[in-house]
């Protein structure tokens, strides 16, 4: 069932990319953030509108973490099949570290005029992409609280208030690994403003109270889950009492029912949003023709009738990465359930807490180092 | 001389049996107690899963609060399953065929043969089945990607083959032991050729053998974790890798659409099993057991 | 021109080879040998060679990194703690319970069936069938709740227990399945005779039966052992992959797709195979002290 | 040695399943006898004495030990000792921890376990093997641990299940005598299973022949070599010209039976009536060929098949009416030579064909008569 | 049937790591021959088959088909039909298949095929079993379906190894006759393997006896029976009387021995010298209990143990001076018995005890004469 790539038919990689495919191409599109939820639907329309730029398109989904070896090692077999990653900030910028995407920016700058129109903190993660990636979904993400009015009237609202909860309601707080979940990293990147750190874009050396934060949270915390659902699982069950969440964390799953919808959410006094995007980015090695019809398709995916489409069921809440996308023009099935599940309290959140572009992948990956030695890990010695 | 002095009923009935059977009660009941824990447990752990698959919602309940079959549908378009499933089919059947090409005539060979290195290479056969798949996984699968190998159909079933062919040589080795090489004479003595022996009295011989074994490596192929998740491209995922990426990857997604697919592997798997057991006594599937007569 | 001695022409030279035990059918071998070599043998000692070329430092900079870092030196205690009791307890469980089912009975092809279920599980649905089922509100906290075993649901998932439970659920019928087949390979009349010579059914097992089944034992031993050795989606799904369940095969896995260091992860690797051949090899040599030969059961 | 005077089994029956393989065994065993259970495979010879051992509980039936019941034991509270036809020798024991297995059990001192061992060993003539395992030995050796291994706690009564079927036949004449000697040495109470009727004749007190799980005659060797209760024990016994006949004609012992042809004097065998159908078996030793008998059972026939068989010649000779006759002799005879054939009435015995005594009459039972009659 | 007038080994040898299964066989075969293969278990005699078979690769020597190099062949393409002591039938395979299969492996004509399986079928008499499963058969049946396949396809030589050993002793006799018949009724050329002295003796037109790899006599069945080449082999064919013995005088082939004590007249067996370590061989038949003989060879000696063998009485006796005699007689004895016994001297074979003749004398090759020692 496998389609032969378009990579190895159209042997061109290098040459100009023409302004349409000369031939309708097969793309193949490999997803590791869970953006498809949201831009599958766009896609779809465009290939249908196009069927003679795109004839054929296959989907695929991976975990982020083997996005760089398995593109490496198909630009060292000369054999690039995949003509579009989606990918979140880590991925992207592995490829960037290891050369593995086709630079879009400057040179097709003008082929995606969305681009212009990118909402302010969308711009900023865009910088942060480089000239690689394209961001294609945009949301303001965390750190929220989440939890269970019936099991947790008053829930704490500054970081002193957070441990001494967590104290004494010990194991009810729960948050996933930083390096499997977004409301866990967000969490981890979100603390050194609340803290006041010194820096709060170096993990090694500007986070010395986050750090000692964690720990000393980490003594009333059980365990970490390996990823967010678990902690859903365990708000919906009652294991947990209070739990990490974002914007889509919170909607979502409530729309799907695995958390009860009566959950509500809470923030720390003096949060910072740190915001968070999917970006689509091409493989180097990628023939001409897919580049072209990658990149039409990228232009049709920024317009704001199909960025609508990122409202989703909440999923990446609010989604669209442009300006002036209004819910209204959501499809009928997202305008339901954001007007059922979702809060109306986010406007004013969005609008009154500053954004900050997440950490940079190295650093990044830093953290999630020391996280898992002296946090994670840490809870082994001590119990 | 003897003499029937009554008819049978008449003689009492041994009370043997009875006696001996009390007195081993105790050690019984402890065994027989410890096999039903632990299918009890089984039984939960596979029915949880089944459930939830079903259930609308699930929090803080013994049983869901609705049923629904929306979730299947849910994990089968996400997960392109009907395209995993045929991917895994062809892979195991693949892995299957192709195991059983190269291990049956070196099985043979080594289960019949003496000859100067024969320990040496029964060991190296033998080192993939010991060896953990990461250790040699890791390796294998970027050796195949510097191939062009490796991200694709090709390198699933070449990872695969890898503990595939010795298990294949393992399982049937005490098969072909167990064929008195007399009759591989005689059909010689009969003027059949090399071929012919293999062809008409072997391999009709060792079905059972290489349908055990088969279905083993089958069982293992589609169960196989880690070394396809190494090797295997988007579009060559098998239903466990998907299934673990379902459970790993990014993105929300309910519970119960993961428990929905792990019911269909579970499905697919179990149909496999049923098939399998058609064929073969299930302590063949680890190795060659002569019945004892019952007493 | 007597004796076994030169008088006579030696018989023709397809006699002296045949002899050997050189002839055609050795080319049966061919394909698997050459599979085995390019397949196996090339990237084992690939991953060898790789090993040693790290991507800064002397030849053995990797396996000293690793060795001198406390958080990777430990997935090898953390490993060996989760696999070797798994195994053994495996191992352990299915003595007594091989040794009831032995002879024939009714319903002994579905108890073995129902056993071989498990093993077609796999280990990815099996941590998912483990988070529901023992998880905080699972069936089996609520029965101890219920019934008031426990004030609180007990911890048996994203620990060492959940990875326990998971190599125990797809190791033990695996391990039962070969000790049964051990121990039908023992010849009953054996048992039988002990009976007569006045052995009661503990010295019979003790004396006999045990001592028979050792190898058959020490082997599953090992094989069972080699799956919990390499235990790695469930200490990532049911384990605390960060924690008490970092295996080593995670750290190798991390090495290599999340920090894409192949030298190192490959360091990892052939670590992580030498410990396992370690183990086995004791235990080999361990079974070796047994009596190894026919039992007279098999077929 | 024996620590009883008799042995009773009181209707011993087995069902496997729903067949009978053991039916009403009443036998008493003496203390100090020999006695062989014989009969074709799957006579229920081995059922019979797993049933005595302890290693098959009864379906009906009682076994005795004096006034002990004791089948209710099981076969480690018995003390018997048993042979297995396969030997059952412990693999990884060496001869001597296999020979002191049923010592220790009995935790007797250990000085004296090592003397009695030494003596057991001894008695077999394995001194040179003690150390080794059995693996190691030749069949004939095997076969003396297994021996001495289950006399050596010196059992009331030994069983042996067709100990010498593994042997080849030199050894196995050898090993015979060496099993005689040794009950004769020590007095052993044995119960002997064989399928060999030369075996249990030459080794045993007493024969106990099987058929189908039921007794068919219990006697003395030279009872049932002479005077087999039925033809199908006749048939075991040796008597190979086995023939259909009918009833002519009855005078006390005496009876006159007309067989294809052939009018036929012999020893009435049980109930005749004048017009039943009969079956004469006659042993080829005792069909002479040194022409007309004076008794009148003589008959013309030509020899087509001579086998050598050392002292005489074994052969297979056809009568005019088409009679298939197994014979032996020590003439010089040859294919194609026309010989007159007589045979002794007394050595030629009429039974009943019919159902009552001993199951019914089919063809497959009587290969010889199904020749002859073709 | 035979498609040669001779086959011929010469010097065939087979060794087996560093140890001599077979050396140097010298052996021509004429067609329609019976030829067996005799002597202990291990001395090489399926070696030497299978070797003629094609099955195993010479060390040494050669075999001619008439004036063709045979033995590099391969099995397949010699031509010869074998049957194996388990028979080794095609188990998924019918008898019709089994019988068959020799047939469709030389691709003859479908009716041809038919044809010639159903006269095979016939020859052995297993119509009724033709589309039965091996495992459903008897093992005579079994044994009737590996010698139809064996011949079905006129092999120019049949092989056979113990084709008899595993049926037991009733069935054993009778398919000894029919091994006999075929051979006779088909002519054709039979090498047969036993290590079963009666059944070679009664089957062979010519015995082979080997020891140890090498041939110790070949000769018809009366010469063996008779006049043993050496103590081994009288040994093996029934002597079971084996004395040393020291030769006093010799007087053509008279020789007197003295032998524990007893002055002893015997048949000189080859080239003896007065003073010389004898070796004195005696059938168990050849002692007679009839009292004082009339040629001096006879002693007085005590039953010490008998076993009945229907007609005969096998015993055992110990004379004076304490040698052990193994004696067959129809007299009436029991243990205790005084008896005097007697050898006709024709009947008491001396042989030379040295290592020229067979073999270095070892005492554990004479069990019996180590045996009188103690
Ligand atoms: N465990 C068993 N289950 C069912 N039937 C049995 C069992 N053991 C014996 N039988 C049947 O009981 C009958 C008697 O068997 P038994 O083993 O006593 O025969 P036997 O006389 O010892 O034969 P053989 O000479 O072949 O050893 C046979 O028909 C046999 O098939
Ligand atoms: N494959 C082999 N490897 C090593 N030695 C062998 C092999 N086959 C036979 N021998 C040895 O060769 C000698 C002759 O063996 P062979 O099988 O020819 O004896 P045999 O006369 O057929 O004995 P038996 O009556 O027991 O079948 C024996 O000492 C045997 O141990
Ligand atoms: N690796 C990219 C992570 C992005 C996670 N997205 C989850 C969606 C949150 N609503
Ligand atoms: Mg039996
Ligand atoms: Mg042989």
């Amino acid at each position: 069932g496998a389609p032969e790539g378009p990579g190895k038919s159209s042997g061109d990689t290098t040459g100009e990319v023409p302004e349409r495919p000369a031939r309708a191409v097969t793309l193949n599109v490999l997803d590791v953030a869970g953006n498809l939820q949201l831009t599958q639907a766009m896609i779809d329309e465009f290939v249908s509108k196009n069927p003679n730029v795109i004839s054929r398109v296959t989907y695929s989904k991976a975990p982020a973490p083997e996005l760089a070896g398995k593109i490496k090692a198909q630009q060292g077999a000369d054999r690039v099949d995949i003509g579009l990653v989606l990918t979140g900030v880590d991925g992207l910028a592995a490829g960037v570290e290891q050369g593995l995407w086709t630079d879009v920016l400057p040179k097709f700058q003008d082929r995606l005029g969305g681009m212009r129109n990118y909402l302010e903190p969308a711009a900023a993660m865009q910088q942060l992409a480089g000239n690689a990636g394209v961001a294609v979904t945009y949301y303001p993400s965390g750190p929220l609280l989440e939890y269970l009015p019936s099991r947790l009237s008053a829930p704490p609202t500054s970081a002193d208030a957070l441990l001494a909860w967590a104290k004494a309601n010990p194991r009810r707080f729960q948050y996933a690994r930083p390096a499997n979940s977004g409301p866990g990293r967000t969490f981890l990147m979100g603390l050194p403003y609340i803290l006041g750190d010194t820096n709060p874009k170096d993990p090694a050396a500007g986070w010395d109270k986050t750090w000692a934060f964690l720990k000393e949270l980490g003594q009333y915390v059980d365990y970490y889950p390996s990823g967010t659902t678990e902690t859903m699982k365990n708000l919906a069950n009652g294991t947990a009492h209070l739990i990490v969440s974002t914007t889509g964390w919170d909607i979502n799953p409530r729309v799907l029912g695995t958390v009860p919808k009566e959950a509500r959410i809470a923030t720390i006094d003096g949060f910072h949003w740190v915001t968070d995007a999917h970006y689509a980015v091409m493989p180097k090695g990628v023939s001409t023709d897919t580049q072209a019809a990658v990149l039409a398709l990228l232009a049709f995916m920024l317009t704001p009738e199909q960025q609508a489409k990122a409202y989703d069921e909440g999923y990446f809440y609010p989604g669209p990465a442009v300006k002036d996308v209004q819910l209204s023009s959501a499809p009928q099935k997202s305008q339901d359930a954001i007007r059922e599940f979702g809060r109306p309290e986010y406007d004013a959140l969005i609008a009154g807490n500053p954004t900050e572009v997440p950490l940079d992948a190295k650093s990044l990956v830093a953290a999630f180092n020391r996280w898992d030695r002296e946090i994670g890990g840490g809870k082994v010695k001590q119990g | 001389m003897a003499t029937i002095t009554q008819a049978p009923p008449a003689r009492p009935p041994a009370s043997t049996d009875r006696r001996r059977r009390v007195a081993a009660r105790p050690a019984a009941w402890i065994v027989w107690g410890v096999v039903i824990f632990f299918f009890l447990n089984l039984l939960g752990v596979v029915a949880s899963v089944l459930v939830s698959s079903f259930g609308q919602r699930w929090f803080d309940t013994w049983l869901p609060d609705g049923y629904t079959t929306s979730w299947y549908g849910r994990a089968w378009d996400e997960f392109a399953l009907m395209q995993v499933i045929v991917v895994t089919l062809e892979v195991s059947v693949l892995v299957v065929g192709l195991s059983l090409l190269i291990g049956v005539p070196a099985a043979y060979v080594l289960a019949r043969r003496s000859f100067p290195g024969k320990r040496l290479i029964f060991l190296v056969f033998l080192l993939p089945i010991l060896m953990p798949p990461i250790t040699y996984g890791i390796p294998l699968a970027t050796v195949l990607y510097k191939f062009g190998l490796a991200g694709n159909m090709s390198g699933v079933v070449l990872a695969n083959l890898v503990p595939s062919v010795p298990f294949v040589i393992l399982t049937m080795t005490p098969f072909i032991e167990q064929i008195d090489p007399r009759i591989e004479s005689a059909a010689r003595m009969c003027g059949a050729g090399l071929r012919t022996v293999f062809l008409r009295v072997l391999t009709p011989l060792l079905v059972p053998g290489i349908l055990a074994s088969a279905i083993l490596v089958l069982v293992r192929t589609v169960g196989m974790f880690e070394l396809t998740f190494l090797t295997a491209g988007p579009d060559s995922q098998t239903l466990v890798v998907a299934l673990y990426y379902s459970m790993s990857a990014s993105g929300i997604r309910a519970q119960q659409s993961v428990d929905a697919m792990a019911v269909i592997y579970t499905s697919m798997m179990l149909v496999l099993l049923v098939v399998a057991l058609r064929y073969v006594n299930p302590t063949q599937l680890v190795a060659q057991v002569k019945e004892e007569p019952e007493h | 021109m007597s004796g076994a001695g030169p008088g006579r022409p030696l018989a023709h030279w397809q006699h002296r080879l045949a002899e050997r035990g050189v002839d055609r059918q050795l080319w049966l071998l061919v394909p698997a040998l050459i599979f085995v070599i390019a397949l196996f043998l090339y990237p084992f000692f690939y991953g060898l060679t790789l090993s040693f070329q790290p991507t800064n430092g002397g030849p053995f900079s990797d396996y000293a990194r690793f060795f001198s870092d406390a958080y990777e030196r430990g997935t090898i205690w953390i490993t060996l703690r989760i696999a070797l009791p798994a195994a053994l307890l495996n191992v352990l469980a299915a003595v007594p319970i091989a040794y009831r089912m032995r002879g024939r009975f009714r319903g002994k092809r579905l108890v073995t069936t129902l056993l071989v279920v498990p093993i077609t599980l796999g280990t990815v649905l099996t941590a998912q069938g483990l988070l529901n089922f023992l998880g905080p509100t699972g069936w089996f906290n609520r029965i101890l709740l219920a019934t008031n075993l426990v004030d609180e649901p007990v911890r048996l998932i994203h620990n060492y227990w959940g990875v326990f439970f998971s190599l125990v659920i797809t190791g033990f019928p695996f391990a039962f399945l070969l000790v049964l087949s051990y121990l039908s390979g023992i010849d009953p009349t054996l048992e039988r005779a002990a009976a007569t010579l006045g052995a009661d059914w503990r010295r019979r097992f003790t004396r006999i039966t045990l001592p028979l089944l050792m190898p058959g034992l020490a082997t599953t031993f090992c094989l069972t052992f080699v799956l919990a050795f390499s235990v790695f989606p469930s200490a990532v799904l049911v384990g605390n992959p960060a924690g008490e369940t970092r295996v080593i095969s995670l750290a190798a896995y991390q090495a290599a797709y999340e920090q894409y260091d192949y030298p190192y992860a490959s360091a990892i690797a052939m670590i992580m195979g030498f410990v396992e051949l370690v183990i086995i090899a004791l235990v080999l040599a361990a079974r070796n002290r047994f009596y190894t030969g026919s039992t007279g059961g098999k077929g | 040695m024996s620590a009883f005077s008799q042995l009773r089994l009181d209707g011993v029956s087995r069902r496997f399943g729903g067949q009978d393989a053991l039916t009403e065994l009443d036998l008493t065993i003496e203390a100090g006898e020999f006695i062989a259970l014989l009969g074709p495979s799957g006579c229920g010879k081995s059922t019979a004495l797993n049933c005595l051992a302890g290693l098959l509980p009864l379906t009906r039936g009682s076994i005795w030990q004096d006034e002990r019941r004791i089948d209710t034991l099981p076969p480690e509270r018995r003390g018997f000792g048993m042979v297995f036809q396969s030997y059952a020798l412990f693999p990884h024991l060496t001869v001597r921890a296999n020979i002191a297995f049923g010592l220790r059990m009995r935790r007797l001192p250990k000085e004296e376990i090592r003397r009695r061992t030494e003596e057991a060993v001894r008695l077999v003539r394995l001194e040179a093997h003690v150390d080794k395992l059995p693996g190691q030995l030749s069949g004939g050796q095997q076969q003396r641990v297994a021996i001495a291994r289950a006399v050596v706690f010196e059992p009331s009564l030994v069983l042996m299940d067709e100990p010498l079927s593994n042997l080849d036949a030199k050894l196995r004449l050898e090993m015979r005598t060496e099993i005689r000697r040794l009950h004769q040495s020590l007095g052993l109470t044995t119960v002997y299973v064989t399928h060999d009727q030369e075996e249990a004749l030459s080794l045993a007190d007493r024969l106990v022949v099987l058929r189908e799980g039921r007794v068919q005659q219990i006697g003395s060797p030279r009872e049932m070599h002479t005077r087999p209760a039925n033809w199908h024990v006749a048939d075991f016994m040796g008597y190979r010209n086995l023939w259909r006949a009918r009833v002519e004609q009855l005078d006390g012992a005496r009876v006159t039976v007309e067989s294809s042809g052939h009018r036929l004097l012999g020893e009435a065998m049980g109930d005749l009536r004048a017009g039943v159908d009969a079956v004469v078996a006659v042993r080829p030793e005792d069909i002479r060929v040194d022409g007309p008998g004076e008794t009148g059972n003589s008959m013309s026939a030509t020899i087509e098949v001579v086998e050598y068989q050392g002292r005489e010649l074994a052969a297979e000779a056809r009568t005019e009416s088409g009679q298939l006759l197994h014979l032996r002799t020590e003439q010089r005879i040859a294919p194609g030579d026309q010989v007159e054939v007589a045979i002794d009435p007394q050595r030629l015995l009429v039974y009943l064909a019919d159902a009552a005594q001993g199951g019914e009459l089919r063809p497959d039972h009587l290969p010889h008569v199904a020749e002859a009659a073709r």
